[in-house]
């Protein structure tokens, strides 16, 4: 079967040319960078020199940089590793009502030890308001965490006037006070500068980058100090315990040299076919709505609610075409999950419900949207023409719903 | 939050069995779970005590589209004492197993069937 | 240059048959475990096929077994997930002197939160007895936490007793206590059982398995619920967030599996090895000591103490004839850090300063073992005169330094 | 807790430079260093104001080794005030570079090394 992957937000395959960088540090080259001898130092010089090759892929020195498991563990130690080193100075985080849930886990778990959370909204664009930022900023706020793109919109953050927000009441005296974000799906998408964008704390995860899943990283400010929460060994200058993960580090290292030189030629053609998948879906496809800013978004991302039907009905159909895409939506008993970040666009469940996310990747072809855009529409409307609130809608209409089912077994 | 579904299950999707609506129908029932609102419309035509056509509509997660497909699949044919006689997991069985997280799907066909066959029986 | 790799309880280099397994979750099926399409299920089917690979390497189910990012996480995971739950119970912790770095950590950790930690002594054979164990048993105590086998010396401590103690004080009303075992290095040399065992958390990690750095495992006894320490997503049940890693998930599997299969023969060869090398060592080198009792100790570690030199020095002599081993000393600026675990079992300074661990592995040759006993002695010698207290040692003897002396640039 | 060491560094822990005591030496210092426990002990012999030959012996980690070494190596043939300018730094030079957990060692030569310039210049 003919099968295009439109899932990079949620995991992309990893580069060839990654692959075989990190290939010789699982069998020859497999020593533990701790280690004393030759086999350590060999691994010791590797995790360094990806350490600097992730570094700059967001500006940042060497050692500003904390390798992690992956974005979640990153966020984790982002705002718990903060939070637990200023807790006698306040106990008051400003967020967003649209985080991954890793930074709402996170921010639920303070809540119950007594920390306050703000939710800052998001308006039909997807976007923070700095004003809101502003106004939400207390004495005792020690954190900031606001995403820099997120994953099922791809919404880009004004993070760069945060910054400079937080920047101006840290230098008004509120000394604690600090800005994360997680930028985990931006950095496929657009260049990142930590000191443009004003932040002390950077969340990165490899397998958004075609690196291997297992790895990421966090930009931590010099001079700032976070309570670690891996304990035990002495790695990551006492900032992460357990022997690092040299394979993946190096692939890592790899994938975000890559993505440096890379970047802008990617996001371009990604862009573009996004664009050519946009117009394709509007032309055949009625009752849609675009979830998000169009405008100040990641290039490879679309999100659509299609009216009438569900996301995961259309997914399961999309899939057995072999058309691989993703919904927020999960449906599981006695409760519905519509998308808690479609519901803060301000759209109905019925549209959080019917919202699929399309993420194009950097070797998606044109032949491979053509082809969405072929079994697209004719997914929809079967799923439509099952479903009785299309009939309600389209009712008036007297639309002989038998005569017109292409799916089999229909009688009038 | 992933889930497996099986062959069966995946056909009653991409094909699904006696789809639509009925002209004349004699029982259209329709159920809503209030809490997730997935929706199945089902319509039978009944001749002698038997059904001879039955149709469904369905909006809501893959499950509730599958079982509205098996459901009327299995009562085509059936006498209505027969169909009185099916249970959840006739339903779900026919539908080709749902997951843990699913079988909430199996309760809405259920449901729908009930008040079917209650309108059914009140015809004179 | 000839290269002898005697740091396998440091690391080991992954198997060329772990590294075919993984390979495939690379690039082809890259998919995202949470994802519902193809991709996501071909990749969840993998992550189910080798938790049940895992769970048989220790006689648990699949779903008694969570995915992390190494032994350190799984330590962290277990003691501090478990603390928190029973917080309310009891603030007693009972460990042993001799515990790895990780939970070594999380015990100062949780001390400074207001818990109280015992730590057992180890005697001169490096072992902890049952009588301590239940000596230090409270009403308040809820973790029981001792290693396996000992990541220096090898010493396979008596777990199964007091997995017995620990059920019996249980089964008497202490309802919250529960024992962890830390297995990390116990698994590539003898044959693991929870049951038998009678623990209820144990840890793991892949990389001293043959398998790469960065996944390990935690077994948690059905019923036993922790406090998740990285939070955010639903992967492994709630109990630890973050997009599993799916190809090194895979590879511990198979690493797993390849260890159940060949324990035995592996352990038979690497101890009669282990046998020779001792043997070896004890024909050509005087005033040596050897750490840890050795009979109840893993087959591939040989822990020696050299009189009169450091341990660091006669590493780096060793390395630079291309042989790894290593030290649980380190001397840095202002500090001693003789092994805490050589000290533990009485040794003075000296002594553990003079430590040497030689582990050996699954590969280990006749050959090598031989070259190693080539080069040896000769760098002790080398160091010993160098060292002003071997000088002393000596000096009644009236030995002629210089005459004797085999570096090169000596005069008399 | 890993370390790098220089080419330079190695050559001196392989091939110590003038290891070793000295018969009729006019200088013997010893200082250990209370911390860790490191000992260096440094023998001169000193001719017409000249360091003719020196000699030294290490117990400790290997940065204490490669200090004697560069030490002893480089004493021989300087002058007593020449070997009283030399700094901390020379020596840690010499040895081809000490990482920074490590400059303990240099001191530690240093400190033995003004102590046999003492016991040198007391004599008559
Ligand atoms: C915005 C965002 N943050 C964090 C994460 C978590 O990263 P990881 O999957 O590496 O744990 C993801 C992806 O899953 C993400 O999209
Ligand atoms: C006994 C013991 N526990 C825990 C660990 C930590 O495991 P990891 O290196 O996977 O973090 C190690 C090895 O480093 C170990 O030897």
């Amino acid at each position: 079967m003919r099968r295009v992957y439109l899932d990079h937000s949620a995991t992309t395959p990893v580069d060839p040319r990654v692959v075989e960088a990190m290939l010789p540090f699982l069998t020859g080259k497999f020593g533990n960078p701790s280690s004393v001898h030759f086999y350590g130092q060999e691994a010791r010089a590797a995790v360094d020199r990806a350490r600097r090759q992730v570094a700059e892929l967001f500006g940042a020195r060497p050692n500003e940089v904390v390798f992690t498991s992956g974005g979640t563990e990153s966020n984790n130690l982002a705002v718990r590793g903060h939070c637990e080193t200023t807790a006698d100075y306040g106990r008051h985080i400003v967020t967003s009502s649209i985080e991954h849930s890793s930074v709402r886990g996170i921010c639920e778990a303070l809540e119950r030890r007594d920390w306050e959370v703000t939710r800052l909204p998001v308006y039909e664009d997807g976007l923070v308001r700095v004003e809101d930022v502003r106004a939400a900023l207390r004495p005792d706020t020690v954190l900031v965490s606001v995403m820099l793109a997120n994953n099922e919109i791809g919404t880009v953050q004004p993070i760069a006037e945060i910054g400079a927000l937080v920047r101006e009441r840290r230098e008004a005296g509120q000394k604690h006070l600090r800005l994360h974000t997680d930028a985990v799906q931006a950095a496929s998408g657009m260049r990142l500068d930590v000191d443009e964008l004003g932040c002390d704390l950077l969340s990165v995860s490899a397998h958004k980058l075609y690196a291997p899943k297992g790895v990421g990283a966090l930009y931590v400010r010099r001079g700032l100090r976070l309570a670690p929460q891996n304990v035990g060994g002495h790695q990551e200058r006492e900032r992460r315990g357990g022997t690092e993960s040299v394979p993946l580090i190096v692939a890592f290292g790899e994938a975000a040299r890559l993505t440096r030189l890379e970047l802008e030629e990617r996001a371009e053609r990604i862009r573009s076919l996004r664009d050519r998948f946009e117009s394709g879906v509007e032309s055949r496809v009625a009752d849609i709505v675009y979830n998000g800013d169009r405008a100040r978004r990641l290039p490879g991302l679309s999100n659509i609610s299609f009216r009438f039907i569900e996301g995961e009905g259309l997914l399961i159909n999309l899939d057995m075409q072999g058309v691989a895409v993703s919904t927020g939506s999960a449906c599981s008993s006695g409760s519905l999950e519509p998308s808690p970040v479609i519901r803060a666009l301000g759209r109905d469940d019925e549209l959080a419900r019917g919202s699929i996310r399309f993420s194009l990747g950097k070797d998606t072809t044109e032949e491979e949207i053509d082809y969405v855009l072929e079994v697209l529409p004719r997914a929809v409307e079967n799923l439509r023409r099952l479903s009785p609130l299309y009939q309600k809608a389209v009712g008036s209409r007297q639309m002989a719903v038998g005569s017109a089912l292409r799916v089999k077994d229909v009688e009038s | 939050m992933s889930v497996t579904y099986s062959d069966t299950f995946k056909e009653h999707l991409a094909n699904p069995r006696n789809a639509g609506t009925l002209e004349g129908a004699d029982a259209e029932a329709e159920q809503t779970n209030p809490v997730c609102g997935d929706r199945l419309r089902l319509a039978l035509r009944v001749r002698g005590g038997r059904v001879e056509s039955a149709r469904f509509l369905a909006y809501g997660c893959p499950p509730t589209i599958a079982c509205g497909s098996a459901l009327a699949g299995m009562l085509e044919g059936m006498t209505l004492e027969e169909a009185a006689r099916l249970t959840r997991s006739d339903i779900t069985e026919a539908a080709g197993g749902l997951p843990p997280r699913k079988q909430h799907a199996a309760a809405l066909a259920y449901e729908t069937l009930q008040e079917a066959l209650q309108q059914a029986e009140a015809r004179p």
